[in-house]
């Protein structure tokens, strides 16, 4: 789960790392406000789960708080890249000396957490990584040790030479540790570090993923998940406990399994069709899931012909043959449904379904020949 | 032969009284597989009905079923909130192999976890995977039983249903398994390709390897340079997700092309790079490996 | 450091560690009070650094505030394995089903912290150690984990059956681990950790000793530190920053470094002669350490003698005769000096000395044997 | 030859720029040991004054004296409170041989401290320790120069003074050292006799050792037990605190007789019953040499 700068900033206080003041304006008179509150100059900036809002016009700078009302006006509501920009964060303009980059994120390969800093900051840091791989130091934490006091020293030392600044940046490295693993973060990042001409260090930007398996245990994080910023089927299909992910073509697929659900949009796409979406609806599929998921699936007016694709192990054939006719009373589907059934307890689905009036294949092409078939004649 | 599991393993069920963990239980046992004890804390002395009337002692401790059973080998079918606790404690006692069915293991939990199970010589399988059979030896999770059938061909997988579909499809054009195995889809897992692709290489039985990869990391990428350099047998693969847009998690925590990493692109050209035939659609898997082995 | 169990019991409980009640009096008086308040009866428990205390008649039962009153003026003030009583704890009886020993203490074998319980509580660890070493059971924590739950959980599980008295037996264990850390431990332990007939499980003894280097870190611990459980010349030797441990003998020694310090004693001790005293000056001795160690040293009344024995190496035989020349001048000392002085500054040292009428030998054999004889003369 | 130091060390001073730190510096620079470095964090790129006009760079980290001055063994003089993080630094930056001579330092830190050294595959010498000299070749620590000379007997000892001690009438008796070492007092420390004999094994050089022992733990016990089974080469020994009184600290954090372990008569017993020959009196330790040089 992606949060939102001025959420993330929270979390940085929280673990002592020095974070402008700023308010959080969802119109452009409680900016003005806050700008007023604030005093001298401000930025304002889009709150979206989106890099490049500085490109996208969503960050700028206000002169006077009528200014910065005139800038949440224009920012509040525009479009960054699909999504629709709710909140502004209304923070003072830091005079800058320079600029660093430093994050941590969990690391497949090394499996712990992997700290990256650069003194070239302010900029996109996969970009940095591309061009001038050398300008970045990384640093991978023992997760036995946690993040050593001198290993935080060692990153800070590739940043600045000046020994304030050092120690300022490895106690700021050391809390944004202590920020991650406090909020069972899989990415952390400070982008970027600047130090002010007096010496000072702050985070002006701060951008922070969450680990969804750690929510459970987390609520004052949980808490932080903005339903605005998400498509409402989303929302949807995570409290059915479906995993779901809107997509732009017509062939509605319903799936058991991550790795199947994603061989069958393939193999949607290979047969000349375009999946409307990912939908795994997990292995303990009760009736009542795959209701849900119907639901979900048919409430995008894009799809044009439904397309199971199951393949009982823990899931039952018979369960989703249930769920599949519920859901037929249940909801008025205007579209063909096509369905492939095999696996456990396969005859017994299969002799529901039948009972309804419907068929199944056991062939996963075989169907989605069909589905594209159907999706491409309506 | 079979790795990882096989004639001596030696079961303990971590979770057994709980819902999936009693049901697959039963289903493990019904396929012989020796499942020598149980553990559910506070329910120590206690016995699990298996299927037969047969019983199964539970104990409180995998230290106990360890000591008291002769457990090598767990697998964990407890909540999320407990499954790396429960890694922890099978590293603990002493269990060789250790399987994590639980998907949902928050995963800084995990980067311990991995790190203590290493430094207890121990080898965990997942989290968050189906598990691991060996047709006509044992079954460890989730992995249905009817679909497999004994032979020359070693799979290896990052998903559950999709390994499903490719097993019964070797199965059906008559090509059977020494082993298959689920290695889970999170990001940080204990036993990953290069880990399994060793392990089979050392076994005289397997003759071809199916290796089933997805989008997300440079694992299946890792896995093709050590093919390459050190395979001698054929490998058959197939790449899932070659439609999954970027930045989007398909499902699994691990399932995301973040940056410029992790796409099927770029995993399809490291396979095809090695050597390794690459099946455009699930059913080519077991076209290709007739082809490979010659049938 | 060793501390009171009064100071245990406070550290643990900030841990969270079930602790009955109780107050510490110094006077019978505040012990019939604090009698009176806890209501029913109450054990009157001697507070020194000592164990056997129950043996010594340091431990009594009281049925009323009147009986606690007596009792505290029977403890209060006796002498336990040469310690005098200066307070007591006045905590409830509890009913006692079970008792169990729980302890933890840095193992030097296995360079980490070794945990032990056994489920003969209330009896002397050390010889159940003897005894009947299966009854213990062992495990030694990984530094880099720290006590992992299913540690706790294996160590309680070797005390009980039952599922609620292990579960609760688990996290005092948890508990007296985080106890030892917080405190900065070298030893902990709870004996007896009791259950009562209701099922409860609770520490009614504590005792903990802490490591002294961990003092300048923790001053809520170091505040523990109770001067009138040592003798005052120690307690003078530690603000005077010198290593010093009265004994029985009558040849005072007064040596660089702990192990030529014990070499002196034994070498006393061959000769025939008894020592007074274990005194090491440290390494970088300044004069100032010499006069307070002499200073230290003549308090005793048995010392006939005074054995220097210097190796200088860090230490400066110049700083040293400084010291001694100076401390003859300030303390009026009755008993022959004998010295050995060698190494760094050797030649600077000896001169001092011969300026101040007195001689220097190089052999530590040669002083010890005179000093015994000093001794024995006088 | 020489264990731990000798011609191939290249020293890295922590807390260079401290009073003993410096001191120390200057002693070992003119005893001819490499310094290559010093360390102080905030005082990069300045220099440190050696005798004869020398010029130690200062840097800020451990890492960088590694990689630009290529230290390989460190030698700590920093206060108590910062000690174990120099030992932790020094491994971490990849140092193989860390001498830690500062005295107080935490021991529940120093658990942590000796798996990280440990974990590195790193040596720690330390802490609370005198350090090591190899005549003619290094001093890293601060043994005095002036005592030693060259020869075939190895020093192994807990104590500081004790062994100048031992040493000094070695060498007034024309019998030289290979390497002296003292261990340290701490009750738990890097390197203990077992592992500076297994040291003194691979030496050709050395000919005899000597160990100096006290009260307090069982580590001379298992070094007793660990001569008998693997050293052909002689072994004279002594234990200081036949008189120390049980529970009564002497000094050193180890130095303490606790319940029915670590007394000096023990010790001794074990010595004797390795065979090895056990001094009465400091004085006797180079006669018992020359018996067992025969010379």
């Amino acid at each position: 789960m992606n949060i939102h700068e001025y959420q993330a900033k929270e979390v940085f206080r929280k673990a002592g790392i020095p974070v402008p003041p700023g308010g959080v304006a969802e119109t452009p008179e409680q900016a003005e406000a806050i700008a007023r509150e604030l005093g001298g100059r401000v930025v304002v900036k889009a709150q979206v789960h989106s890099g490049g809002r500085g490109k996208a016009g969503g960050v700028k700078l206000a002169s006077t708080p009528e200014e910065a009302k005139a800038h949440a006006s224009a920012i509040l509501g525009m479009d960054i890249k699909g999504l629709t920009v709710e909140k502004v964060l209304v923070t003072p303009a830091e005079e800058i000396a320079t600029e660093a980059y430093v994050g941590c994120l969990v690391d497949r390969a090394a499996q712990s957490v992997t700290f990256m800093v650069s003194s070239e900051g302010g900029v996109d840091i996969e970009e940095v990584a591309h061009t001038t791989p050398e300008a970045i130091k990384k640093l991978t934490i023992d997760p036995r040790y946690g993040l050593l006091p001198h290993e935080a020293y060692w990153l800070a030392s590739a940043l600045y030479d000046d020994p304030p600044l050092v120690k300022q940046t490895a106690r700021i490295i050391s809390q944004l540790y202590d920020a991650f693993v406090m909020a069972g973060a899989s990415m952390a990042e400070i982008n970027p570090l600047i130090t002010t001409p007096d010496g000072e260090v702050k985070a002006i930007d701060a951008k922070m993923s969450i680990d969804d398996s750690e929510l459970f245990r987390r609520p004052d994080i949980a808490a932080f998940r903005d339903l605005s910023a998400e498509p409402i089927s989303e929302t949807k299909a995570r409290e059915a406990d479906l995993s779901y992910v809107k997509l732009d073509g017509n062939v509605g697929c319903c799936v058991n399994g991550a790795g199947l659900a994603m061989a069958t949009m393939d193999l949607v796409k290979y047969y000349g069709g375009e999946p409307a979406n990912f939908l795994d609806i997990g292995g303990s599929s009760s009736p009542e899931k795959v209701v849900a998921a119907l639901e979900i699936i048919t409430s995008d007016p894009n799809v044009k012909v439904i397309l199971f694709n199951i393949f009982g192990g823990i899931t039952r054939c018979d369960d989703v043959a249930n769920g599949i006719v519920t859901a037929i009373k249940q909801i008025d589907i205007d579209v063909p449904i096509v369905i492939r059934l095999t696996g456990t307890n396969e005859d017994e689905g299969v002799r529901i379904l039948e009972e309804a009036g419907m068929k199944a294949a056991t062939s996963m092409d075989t169907v989605v020949e069909q589905a594209v078939a159907l999706a491409n004649q309506a | 032969m079979s790795i990882f599991v096989g004639e001596s393993t030696r079961l303990v069920v971590q979770g057994i009284t709980g819902r999936d963990g009693s049901f697959h239980t039963r289903q493990m046992m019904e396929y012989g597989t020796p499942v020598v004890a149980g553990v559910t804390p506070g329910k120590g002395g206690q016995h699990f009905e298996g299927p037969d009337g047969k019983k199964v002692p539970i104990f409180n401790t995998v230290e106990d079923a360890v000591q008291k059973a002769g457990a090598n080998t767990s697998v964990i079918y407890v909540p999320p909130a407990f499954a790396a606790g429960a890694v922890l404690e099978a590293a603990g006692a002493g269990i060789e192999f250790i399987v994590c069915i639980t998907e949902g293991v928050p995963v800084q939990e995990m980067t311990r976890g991995l790190a203590y199970v290493r430094d207890r010589g121990s080898r965990l399988l997942g989290p968050n995977c189906p598990g691991i059979i060996s047709p006509g030896k044992a079954k460890v999770g989730i992995l249905p039983a009817q679909i497999v059938a004994p032979g020359p061909v070693g799979v290896i997988s990052r998903s559950g249903t999709l390994t499903y579909e490719a097993v019964v499809q070797l199965t059906d054009a008559g090509i059977g398994q020494t082993t298959c195995i689920g290695i889970g889809g999170d990001p940080l897992i204990g036993t990953n390709f290069v880990d399994a692709l060793e392990a089979f290489k050392e076994d005289p039985e397997t003759e071809a390897i199916v290796m089933i990869g997805e989008i997300g990391g440079t694992d299946e990428q890792e896995a093709a340079d050590w093919v390459k350099a050190n395979l001698e047998i054929p490998v058959v693969g197939f790449i899932a997700g070659q439609t999954a847009p970027p930045g989007r998690r398909m499902g699994h925590a691990g399932a995301i092309i973040s940056g410029s990493a992790g796409t099927a692109e770029e995993k399809i050209r490291s396979f095809e790079e090695a050597g390794i035939a690459v099946a455009k659609r699930p059913v080519e898997i077991a076209e290709l490996m007739k082809d490979a082995l010659g049938i």
